[in-house]
């Protein structure tokens, strides 16, 4: 099974959202994070300071799949969704998950996505 | 207030003031319970979160409580004692009214109760020297500042307070300051001033960005200490007349053109008028006006108030930067050289019906001048002194490095600005 | 104000007003500088919380921004030129008051002195454009809002208020409007309709969710509007009399009723009342007595304050969705719609005891609806004609499509609500 | 307000007062109608934010919502019929007023317009059931606290203030209670109580930590009531004059040294002076100074306010713990216990200018401890018997288990404290 | 050595916390997220709009353990304290960790934990 | 291609971050994240009560990496920088990523880095 993670801009969430639920993808997770990168931070004023914030407020999307294949269709789909060609539109990272339990249920692996 | 009892004569008489025997005036008393509960609410509510707004989220809370602190206890120490050294008989300082003794329900001040005079005049002893612990946030401790306050009360404020409007005249130069612009503003941002220099910068300063919690706060606080302003300026006339309405309305003026000087400045400087620049500027401009509130004009207050505005902007943004003081929220820069600009002003724009005939502008600005120099001298001597005099008695005026870096809110008080 | 004239005789009439030479009243000075000082709050602290709280989390400064900027703006151009324009001589215009010319502390208008009238309606002018900015927000250049302020007072407001208020009687009516139904709040929703319709929709509106940021700001906004809206309604008899009382009385009712009627009529709906709910609902029974306030008893404002509620709920929920035009915080629906209901219900129910003998309702209901048709067409056409010269000059009234999908707060102020 | 008519005579009589005649006085009038607005304020402002600050964030809306909630309902249910109970004429309940009937706006009462007078006691009828609100967040359903609103203040609150200020003698013992010591703050902390004990405890309560969502809403709240503190107990004594000055004076102080006296026992018990408590500090004194605000002097004032302060945190950090009952925002140890203190001190504690000569403070104590256990034995059996009626009414008065635990304000209004 | 995710029910974490102390571990970090999946949210209101809102309020639990019946232990006490037996319940991710290392006293691996 | 987790004390980040930048690192993703382990948590006081708050306000950095060598770099950066030698310095984890995508570009793996 795989896990996906992608970081991508926030005011984007709602398109890719709607790409993966298209896709198939019916399950996934969100967290509010900060990114560092190529992109420029705006600048904030306060009080006769400027100053440059160079963390940039990011949206970070966590999907696990069962099979490589699920893994490249969510993948194409946000990568679709969340591009504007701009930098800082972020990246995908992909890695093994060794197992998955559904707590409610108690299923495991596969049944439980 | 000094100057009303000059320009009174020339203008609205309310008719108990001339009478052989003080009555009391239900609508002046009306005006002045309200302009007093207006002023109280500035230094709870609205320098509270004015500053706290302007903090790190991590000492938002120690900063209100600072301003609430101050309130509580200047109210205690101005009913003891304070009332009695600024508004007691004397001429360099006033004695005979400790505890209030000698006051009753029915005594007069004019033509309302003393005791209402006695809350009212408190209220500008609290807010005083909160405006100065603005320039203390973040590093100083929490028991210090509340000793502070008290005696920064009794051997600062309450004999500069009694050389302007309580006393004789030895120390009173004449000056014209209708509702404190030296006494408070002038007087409150040395003070804080030379506590910054004492206690050091915050270890942040300058290195990191400083971010403050959130403007929302900050806005709040100026719009409400501006409602309150209008008692402070308005409420220093001590009746419900003429003057007090043209108080009132260069107070709203000169609020208003003050925020536009400032976001017009950062506008031109920075490409980008800000909440806490449009803040700011209310205060700057309400600064400006306090000492001229009882005698200029609607157009002069434009001019004061715009300017105000403007010197407050370069201050903060460029001459705090030539000194090496972190004077935090700016407590200097925005109450005592605006203030300065505001008392100097007072002696150059006088609405045309305000103005005595044979008044003569070099030589009030050398009484203004001199009122300044004289509070400017010894706030900076005395302050010293009583902050010194603070820290000793509390083991150090400055907490240590790790509570500074954890953040006041948690180490000091144990709690937490917001809990989403 | 134009009903006090009509009825004061009938009821409690100070003593002073009757007196053959006018003199000032402590009393009603003292009333009016406290009402002043109370409709002040209403824009940068009342409204400024109001549509902050109901603004995505991006634009919240941004939208108290304006409400700041409409009250710094708008009492400069009142006293310069506003209040000439309202309340100068003239039929169809005021004129001979520019700069305040001509008063000085010592003019009265009745037993107030006029600066304090002049602050009390510059209060009035600038609340009325700071209503119209809800309309606008997340989308509306800061630099095209200030110049449309300045430019709207002027053209706008300051001409209705004088047919209404202070002129001849060409397009005066003889309608009931004692504290600003039509004046402010039916002129002020139509401007903001006009202004979103010009500007169009937010990107965003009916397509992704628009979260309010703080129901709890919008709470407070409601109370701080409803305790400034006494000034507003019983400071508009400009003494502290009987009607005063009574305006007082019925503007405290009609909001609490107001807010009875949104929580039902979302009750019913969704089966949830929300506190954004109860807060406009407050604000739809406040506008709704506002016309009435100085004729209706307690018992009509009950039902006006009560159906005020309803049709606000029933303008937002259901009616706006007719229109393609995005209202933003409702402007039109709220101030608007409740101020017709307002105007109408001014000519029904009237307390006894302020009913003339002669009193005629379905006349006095063709005044109302004269003014309320006047009202419309002027400010639409005049609204439109002002909004496009503000976008003239400052390059186009929106911002681009990337500051609005980032927020103004970021791009255009460079600053964050809050930094936890 | 009992005192007022035994104390005046010796005191500063307002002309008009003692005139034949009666007349309305302009600068009274002003007065109540400012004071009024500032109790005004304290519910749906005050109160809201003192509470809804202290809530958990998954319930600020909701707790917020009661005090809006109450203060609506509060409002119409008083002119309806609660202003006749309390106000009317009769010895054991008042009649004859229903829907103010006969009161037109040249109505006096006094010096003031009867219309002006009605608002005013509204205000603290409503603030008297927010307050008992406090003791049920969390968990009582939006409707049933509605509806208990209602009952309350017909059942509850509008006999008990007929007895200490409105009717005969049969069951009003000479108490002082000059702005509702008893009627107000003792019987809101009984009821709240009361209804805490019926309700049965939080799931979490003594078992997670409950963590207040803002201290910086709380401390607002509390600044935003004590301003309009001044109106509620300086208003009591329904006139501009020395006794008003008074009870301003020792109003501002009682809750400075509350403030005081509450953060002095958290730093000895603690080591933590936290802004809760200097918030509650506040509360606490003025509770504690509000039976005595006509009588009291400053130096009593202190003592009264000090004392309060210590009780409060005895009450809600000892006390409380003795008992099972989960009076969640301590309504009952603030209110009830504090208010029994001012109660008692009040007969204590009288400003030399103040007492008669014939005074005996041991009856006057008997008549103090007489109302208290009038009032806790009314309002406690009461109270139960009308949130029975309202649970009925609303099938149970408390919210499922899912409901409490995922929040009030997603599950009752379908909204968020706050949307980032 | 092995990382568990778990994906639980916000008002769980206490019970969940507790679950784990006593089942022997003793580090955790948990961070707030939104979750999408079969659980229906709730709806807000607002002034004339009724809207669903859809990534539902969840907490994210991250544990390191060194071994695997570690795991299996850790496992089973979070499935446990978390299930409601209601949708939403939650899943449990395990994957594979290289090393570790603890900052302050630059332990690696096991010993780091 | 490796992925370095490190949980650390919130006011280092910035000096991580520019050793992190120093050392060649340009990119990373920083979350707010709680801790519970070994390090005492603060009291927190309310109204008559005290108690302790036992998860504790840490940093979350993630850092995505080509190679091992930089792996090794980028820890070494972070634990020199994160260093108090106080309990709750926090902890860094290593794990393995198969795949990485850049949204912008479409550039995979080592040259989405
Ligand atoms: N090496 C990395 N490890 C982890 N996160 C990264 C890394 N590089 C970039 N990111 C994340 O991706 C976001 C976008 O990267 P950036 O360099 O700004 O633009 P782009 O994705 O267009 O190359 C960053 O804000 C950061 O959150
Ligand atoms: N495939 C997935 N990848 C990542 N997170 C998931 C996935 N499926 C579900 N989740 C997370 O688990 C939570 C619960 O899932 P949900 O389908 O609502 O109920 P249940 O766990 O009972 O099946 C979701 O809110 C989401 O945070
Ligand atoms: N086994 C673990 N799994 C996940 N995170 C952990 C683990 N152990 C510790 N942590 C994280 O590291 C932080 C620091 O750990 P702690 O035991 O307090 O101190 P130290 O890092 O000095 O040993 C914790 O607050 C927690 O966020």
């Amino acid at each position: 099974m795989k896990k996906i993670e992608a970081i991508i801009k926030p005011f984007k969430l709602e398109d890719v959202k709607e790409a993966l639920v298209e896709a198939g993808i019916t399950g996934l997770t969100v967290s509010e994070v900060k990114g560092y990168g190529r992109q420029q931070g705006h600048s904030e004023i306060y009080r006769g300071a400027e100053y440059v914030v160079e963390f940039i407020p990011k949206i970070k999307i966590e999907i696990v799949v069962s099979t490589d294949e699920y893994a490249d269709i969510a993948i194409k789909a946000i990568a679709q969704a969340a591009k504007t060609g701009k930098i800082g539109d972020g990246k995908i990272f992909v890695s093994t998950i060794d197992s998955v339990l559904r707590i409610r249920t108690d299923e495991r692996n596969e049944e439980a996505l | 207030m000094k100057f009303k009892h000059i320009a009174l004569a020339t203008l609205l008489a309310p008719v108990a003031l001339l009478a052989e025997e003080a009555t009391l005036s239900s609508g002046d008393t009306a005006w002045m319970l309200v302009a007093t509960a207006l002023v109280m609410l500035m230094t709870p509510a609205g320098l509270a979160l004015f500053y706290g707004g302007m903090t790190r989220s991590k000492n938002v809370l120690n900063t209100m409580g600072m301003s609430l602190i101050a309130f509580a206890v200047g109210t205690l120490v101005w009913v003891i004692a304070g009332y009695s050294i600024a508004f007691g008989e004397g001429d360099l300082i006033g004695t005979g009214k400790l505890f209030l003794s000698g006051i009753a329900a029915d005594t007069l001040k004019g033509a309302i109760p003393e005791l209402l005079f006695v809350a009212f005049q408190g209220t500008f002893a609290a807010i005083a020297v909160a405006i100065a612990s603005g320039s203390m946030i973040e590093r100083v401790k929490f028991s210090t500042f509340t000793i502070f306050s008290a005696l920064w009360i009794l051997a600062v404020y309450a004999p500069i307070t009694h050389w302007a409007w309580g006393g004789g005249s030895t120390l009173n130069f004449g000056e014209m300051d209708f509702a404190g612009g030296t006494v408070v503003h002038i007087n409150a941002g040395v003070a804080g001033f030379v506590v910054a220099l004492m206690l050091g910068a915050r270890k942040d300063y300058g290195k990191a960005a400083i971010k403050p919690f959130s403007p929302i706060l900050t806005v709040l606080g100026a719009a409400l200490l501006w409602f309150g302003w209008f008692g402070f300026n308005a409420g220093s006339e001590v009746a419900a007349d003429g003057i007090a309405a043209s108080a009132f309305l260069v107070t709203m003026v000169a609020g208003a053109v003050g925020a536009i000087g400032w976001l017009l400045a950062e506008w031109v400087v920075y490409k980008a008028p800000t909440l806490i620049g449009g803040a700011s500027g209310v205060v700057a401009g309400l600064v400006a006006i306090t000492p001229a509130s009882g005698s200029a004009g609607a157009m002069g207050a434009i001019i004061i108030g715009l300017v105000g505005g403007v010197i407050g902007f370069i201050g903060v943004a460029k001459l705090k930067k030539l000194f090496k003081v972190d004077d935090s929220l700016d407590a200097f820069w925005v109450h005592g050289l605006v203030g300065i600009w505001g008392s100097l002003a007072t002696a150059i724009f006088i609405a045309s019906y305000a103005m005595k005939e044979d008044y003569n502008m070099i030589s009030q600005l050398g009484s203004q001048a001199a009122a300044i120099v004289l509070t400017i001298v010894y706030s900076g001597l005395v302050t010293a002194l009583v902050f010194y005099v603070s820290s000793l008695l509390t083991g150090g005026g400055r907490v240590d490095e790790e509570t500074e870096q954890i953040g006041l809110d948690e180490t000091t008080h144990g709690e937490k600005a917001i809990n989403l």
